[in-house]
């Protein structure tokens, strides 16, 4: 068994006290160990955002990338590297603002890979503008007369852009948050999680208490492998709103025919070239 | 049009000749006027000409854009049924092409007819061309295309005399984008990321369609950022990574490129230039990317710049990409142009033995108690790097500043550091770099250089040899690899010399890295901005004008 | 922190004093450690200074970080409750701040505290802060804040002695982020499209806030990509647009950069430089992107840039971004940098009659019978603008090579034209460029020149002064209007000069640019890369050192 | 009336003979006419691709800027030249492909325009490879083994992302695709509209024939109020293709409160500037 501990490193955590942020490394910690993954053998792929900070707060792989773009970074080494776990993890701005068109096409690819979305529902890094998923009247600093553009629904987004795993949770719940990441985790394909989290600074609509009275479990009598159902559930936001696996279902993944290259190949990719001279048949 | 103009290229060099040919073509589909420019002859060619010998014009249109260029002892070929051409230049000859492609009973042969009437005129038999073409059809189909050819060769006689080369073993015909897709197969290349755009494509083509042999993960990516930071992520985990772009895909690359830079993942990127600004003219040649390469994304962070010659200098440059982009973790660009991509021509066959792969300071093992540490300081500013999933450690990078971990800093002395540790390998990559190629009269016996970089290096070759010729004292200087400039004593020579820039832009953006080198002003630029490659011709032609009104 | 700063800024101002402030602030939201500089005097302030008078610091890390800027004569005011100071350094007085705030019913105030405690330091009434707050608070809160004030009033007694300058009236206090937005406004930007970014976000912040009362549409858009294109669509419908951001999201933007370029469409960008590659630094300041705007995006096009020395600078030199934009139809590029944008300075209030519009070839009435061409040929190479919508005639913008009528072109005389046509709007642009800035002795007793560009203006003036007080020679250039470089006589003046080139990068980029144009190299080069800006303490103590080893 | 003509104009068409773009195109030419718009009154904003070179081909005012980019070129001049029609009109590969994530933000703003995407479920203008849209199996010259993404179902993803008006139409059915260009652009907000088109060239596998055994109109007993409905419809691809109005609401337009700008207002826009002093107050 892999101790959580193994995941800790010594950096000083930059989150404001209180955040979401500091329940969802947490859980990912424990989440981790428990399915005895050692630290080597997981990565995490982030864009830039508080939630993105993630990787430096974890002893992991990690590529901190640009903003919005970590679906590409971990979907070439979910193909190329099968022999790692990969987690996409990042903000809400990140992945469906400015990386919008990766998640997008993410669901059309179905890579073998997590994507763990820290739906804080604004942008906290850069001081709170509203995210595309910022609550329509939310006032800011640039939405001075609230939001006005409808926020999007991540989770019908996904599918009905042929989403194989799509799944919600909340910080505030570590013990549902565990059971979603793991399954997560272990699904083949693209596995989309979307976690509601409070950020204490910026977001005083969708606070820790707001989401606390709204979430519930739908696990009890959902069937996953009804896409209308999950549909129908998905849509649903505002007095309640359901967490859990909506929808899953296996599909061929990325790249599913290319091999896993052992550590040998990819030292030494030369040996992989052969039939050149059929090759130069097509230029005589 | 291509396919006649192929067919007739693989024979002749089947033949024993050198061969040498351009595509121009339209950004459209179908129709627009498309041509193909064969050029053969005993001696290796590296250009097209500006006059023609024989024309084979399947319809009016061509025969009107094409009149000006045909020589004064050259022959228009044409489709007697199509038109009669008006005018007296040269010679011409009338056939009923389309005619007896019915009689025979395949339009489409048409073009077969008039090849095997070309063949006479240049006295070649025409069984290269038959063994082609019965690689390529059977049954019936063959029979027709055979039947066609030599009905047109029963129709002319030999009216020009021409002579294969010598000894040519094993040559090869092929464009720049396949040299440069076969350059990174035998590099190694394990992902390649790329969204289409001409005249980049031939590369993804290329390499798609070897993957399944040598086993390379191929992929059209969403758009171009998606396509470089795939390739960045493939390369982080280790594999050998390239990404191939055309301007407008690399302008949305940049991004990504400062990614390599400050992540120092290592990552070749091909940029085929075509005109721009913009959308410009897709289907074009024009070396006016540059200094924008050279000065891509926010900050300071070291690259490389490899503008290749020609297609051999490709398929080996491509090679060399890698290696240097392992060597010192940085991203490597690859400079190339739809003239170079999608010009053929007969090369030495390219030896994959003679190749060798170098993948830097790549850490099989990592033996240490202390954790590593991605970038670890060292004194040539390269740090050791693990491939992610080595038991016991891990491997952070960061495009925030980092300190030797990986992890993010701000304090103004890690940052300081950083930037030094970057930036130092500048200087061993600087030695690294290859000097320009210098072809002509001693040094100090000539009277002008000729400068240039990458894909003209042809055509300028043709206009140095044949102006040495008529006499006048004239050098060369190649750059291939361009960015950083290399050290050397062409610094030297350059500075007291009166140099002529020749480059397929408006600014003369190589003369303008000299200056900044402090080389002294070039005399006389030499730019096209027209979106035509250079043809040796039309440069004598112009560097004598200039010389002249300049002297 | 940034609230008693501010607080104090304003008092100071109110009072008849220049004042400079500078903010130091970490990429995160709450924690680390964030701190202001607050420098005031009767003279014109433009930079920070290297050693500190008074250190307010409310915890132990403040002290640790900045005992070494502590003066030999400065004083540490902190707070007794919360640390003991060790070491011996100034003078200092502790304060019981958060048990007295407590004490008077609000942890928040301690900060007041202290305000009333230096204001008493200084030998200054509390009024002006008085008022402040009342403006501010009402009622309970208000009394609270009072009594804080007055508390720390009564605890000090006047140690440093300070003038207030002489006649300073309508004088704010504005950062470079609000000077650039006010200068947006006045210029009559109808729209703006951005995508926060540190450290732009403050300009994007400022015209949000003011869009209603102004009639400006702002919009966040979901990328960098979409806010260029936006800002593009809305001028090629002729209202005057701009966008803005910092070096990734200009990344970002480059092929939008080139779509202005080739379709002619004016705009104006903001790339607030912070230290890159990549993420880089996002809350600190560089100079590290001039080669990069200069030269980004493929192929040629004409481009300006603006890089304002200061607050009052950058008001000016954004209404006459927007004139330059709309004259020569071209992209204008505002290089600011996080130390301009984030720095509060006293300035002459801003004289919105006295600004001129300028909207260059617009048509009102477009009355000939022709059809409208967008890129008709002309002499200047501006071709007349139409706005579309008038009756009778359309507009149409292309990125693709075109004709007159905007129409796709392939053909190479056409092509060559067009080329041709933008280019050649550089020369003009050229001989409008302002010259770079001159202070100093008479150039021919001048034994250095420092050369500066953009935001590092006041910190070199302030360097030089204090040299030239020490009896050095030595003379100032500041560029501001730095893309093209401008024609004038300083390029003869350099040539024979002893450059001393000071700026915010590594590899000297403006001294990069002087060699291209032939400008002799610059002897000594003063950079700085860790994210902070030149202090005029710091670069009088480099250069005095420079000058002595180089000499 | 308008007559149709206005919008002639004498550039060569560069595409194929039979290509599905020309009917587009005569056919936008005889809606606009017969909803009595002048062509000064009509701007298009168009991408790179075959179907973007729409705006040379027509007697129009356009915006023929870069590949992918035509959205948010659209959505400004919506905003800020109310006095316009401005239609959006692109490729598949440009519109979901490349620009997909201004196609997403789109319906999030529901700017005032008509979208209008030529779906040929290929790239033409790049000699032929996958699209989007193109179907499993197909095969390419970069596909060599045939498209193995699952293809994204545009009029799915623009239901889930809250567009106002969701229509498909047949280029080989003028009369219906006609009378859907003309509900988009009438209607308030942002249109959507795809319109399945033949590439004789590349596409062997989507030919006119072949949609022309599949497309149905769905207007007879279809309530496009219904978004159930719609999506449920949406969802139908196959032996059966429904065309017509899937979806169709009322909302907030991008913008609204901005407004009309008068020509003057743009040509002299100093005149908006007042309330100087009270802006000022806030820096002393
Ligand atoms: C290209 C680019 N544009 C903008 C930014 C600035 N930026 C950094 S994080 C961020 C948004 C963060 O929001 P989100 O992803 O929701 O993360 P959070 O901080 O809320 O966890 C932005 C706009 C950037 N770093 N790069
Ligand atoms: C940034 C950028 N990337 C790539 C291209 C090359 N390109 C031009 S059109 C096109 C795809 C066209 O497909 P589609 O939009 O479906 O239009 P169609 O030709 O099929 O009508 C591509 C990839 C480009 N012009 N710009
Ligand atoms: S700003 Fe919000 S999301 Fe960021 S650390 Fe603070 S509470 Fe968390
Ligand atoms: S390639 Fe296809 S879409 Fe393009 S013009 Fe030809 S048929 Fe039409
Ligand atoms: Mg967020
Ligand atoms: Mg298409």
């Amino acid at each position: 068994m892999v101790d959580k501990k193994a995941y800790q490193n010594k950096e000083e955590i930059a989150w404001c006290p209180g955040c979401g942020n500091f329940a969802i490394r947490m859980t990912l910690q424990e989440a981790l160990a428990d399915l005895n993954l050692e630290p080597h053998q997981v990565l995490i792929a982030s864009g830039i955002g508080q939630a993105a900070k993630i990787p430096h707060y974890l002893k992991i792989n990690g590529f901190n990338g640009l903003h919005g773009r970590a679906i590409p970074v971990g979907t070439a080494l979910a193909a190329t590297r099968k022999d790692l776990k990969i987690i996409v993890e990042s903000g809400d701005g990140d992945i469906y603002g400015e990386g919008g068109n990766h998640f997008l096409h993410a669901f059309r690819r179905n890579p073998n890979m997590a994507l763990f979305v820290h739906n804080n529902q604004v942008y906290g890094l850069t001081k709170g503008q509203a995210s595309p998923t910022s609550e329509m009247g939310m006032k800011t600093g640039v939405q001075v007369k609230g939001v006005t553009n409808l926020p999007l629904n991540p989770l019908l987004l996904a599918l009905a852009g042929g989403a194989t795993f799509v799944a919600r949770s909340f910080a505030g719940d570590r013990k549902h948050l565990k059971s979603m990441m793991q399954q997560a985790i272990q699904h083949r394909g693209l596995a989309f999680l979307d976690i509601l989290q409070p950020c204490v600074t910026f977001n005083k609509i969708n606070t820790f208490q707001w989401y606390k009275e709204r979430v519930y479990n739908l696990e009890e009598d959902h069937n996953p492998e009804s896409w209308e159902k999950a549909l129908e559930k998905a849509r649903e936001w505002g007095e309640k709103i359901p967490t859990g696996i909506f929808y899953r279902k296996e599909r061929r993944i990325f790249a599913e025919e290319f091999p896993q290259l052992s550590r040998e190949e990819i030292y030494d990719p030369r040996e992989r070239v052969y039939c050149w001279p059929e090759l130069l048949e097509n230029f005589k | 049009m291509n396919t006649i103009g192929s067919l007739l290229a693989k024979a002749l060099l089947r033949m024993g000749f050198h061969v040498f040919t351009c595509k121009d073509y339209m950004s459209r589909i179908r129709g627009g006027h498309n041509f193909s420019d064969i050029r053969f002859g005993p001696e290796p060619l590296q250009g097209g000409a500006e006059k023609v010998d024989i024309l084979l014009a399947l319809n009016e249109e061509t025969w009107e854009l094409h009149k000006n260029t045909l020589g004064e002892t050259g022959m228009l070929v044409y489709d007697e049924e199509d038109f009669t051409p008006k005018g007296e230049e040269g010679k011409r000859k009338g056939l009923p092409l389309s005619k007896k492609a019915e009689e025979i009973g395949d339009k489409r042969i048409a073009g077969v007819i008039a090849l095997g009437f070309i063949h006479s005129v240049l006295g070649l038999s025409p069984d290269a061309l038959e063994n082609i073409l019965a690689e390529k059809f059977s049954g019936e189909i063959l029979q027709k295309n055979i039947k066609a050819l030599q009905w047109g060769h029963e129709q002319g006689e030999e009216t020009f005399s021409v002579k294969p080369a010598k000894g040519l073993k094993g040559t090869k015909l092929i464009n720049g984008n396949n040299a440069i897709g076969m350059g990174a197969l035998v590099a190694g290349v394990q992902f390649y990321a790329a969204y289409p755009m001409t005249p980049s494509t031939g590369v993804l083509n290329f390499l798609a369609q070897q993957g399944e042999r040598f086993n390379i993960l191929v992929e059209q990516a969403e758009d171009e950022i998606a396509a470089i930071n795939m390739a960045l992520g493939a390369s982080f985990g280790g594999v050998r990574a390239m990404t191939g772009t055309s301007g407008g895909g690399f302008s949305l690359m940049v991004e990504g490129l400062g990614l390599a830079g400050i992540t120092e993942t290592p990552l070749v990127i091909l940029n085929a230039q075509r005109p721009g600004p913009a959308t410009g003219l897709p289907t074009r040649t024009e070396q006016g990317d540059l200094e924008f390469v050279i000065h891509a994304s926010q900050g300071e962070f070291p690259r490389i710049v490899l503008a290749p010659r020609d297609a051999e200098n490709a398929f080996y440059k491509t090679v060399r990409a890698f290696n240097l982009a392992d060597k010192y973790q940085v991203p490597v660009i690859i400079l190339s142009d739809q003239f170079l991509g999608d010009s053929e021509q007969t090369v030495a066959e390219f030896d994959p033995e003679a190749v060798q792969i170098n993948r830097g300071k790549l850490v099989k093992d990592y033996q240490e108690d202390t954790p590593y540490l991605r970038y670890r300081f060292t004194e040539d500013g390269v740090s050791p790097r693990l491939i992610p999933g080595e038991k016991g450690q891990v491997v952070l990078a960061d495009s925030d500043e980092h300190n030797e971990a990986g992890n993010i800093i701000e304090d103004a002395q890690t940052r300081a550091k950083m930037v030094e540790k970057r930036m130092k390998r500048m200087e061993k990559i600087k030695e690294e770099m290859e000097p320009p190629l210098y072809n002509g009269p001693d040094h100090d016996q000539a009277d002008y250089i000729l400068v240039s970089w990458g894909s003209n290096y042809g055509p300028v070759e043709e206009a140095r040899l044949a102006l040495n010729d008529d006499g006048m004292k004239i050098g060369h200087y190649s750059f291939s690899d361009i960015w950083p400039l290399p050290e050397g004593k062409w610094r030297e020579v350059l500075k007291g010399k009166s140099l002529i820039l020749v480059e397929n832009n408006y600014s003369s953006q190589l003369g303008s890295l000299l200056q900044k080198e402090g080389l002294g002003k070039p005399e006389i630029f030499i730019g096209k901005y027209d979106g035509r490659p250079f043809s040796g011709d039309e440069l004598k032609r112009r560097i004598k004008k200039e010389v002249a009104s300049s002297g």
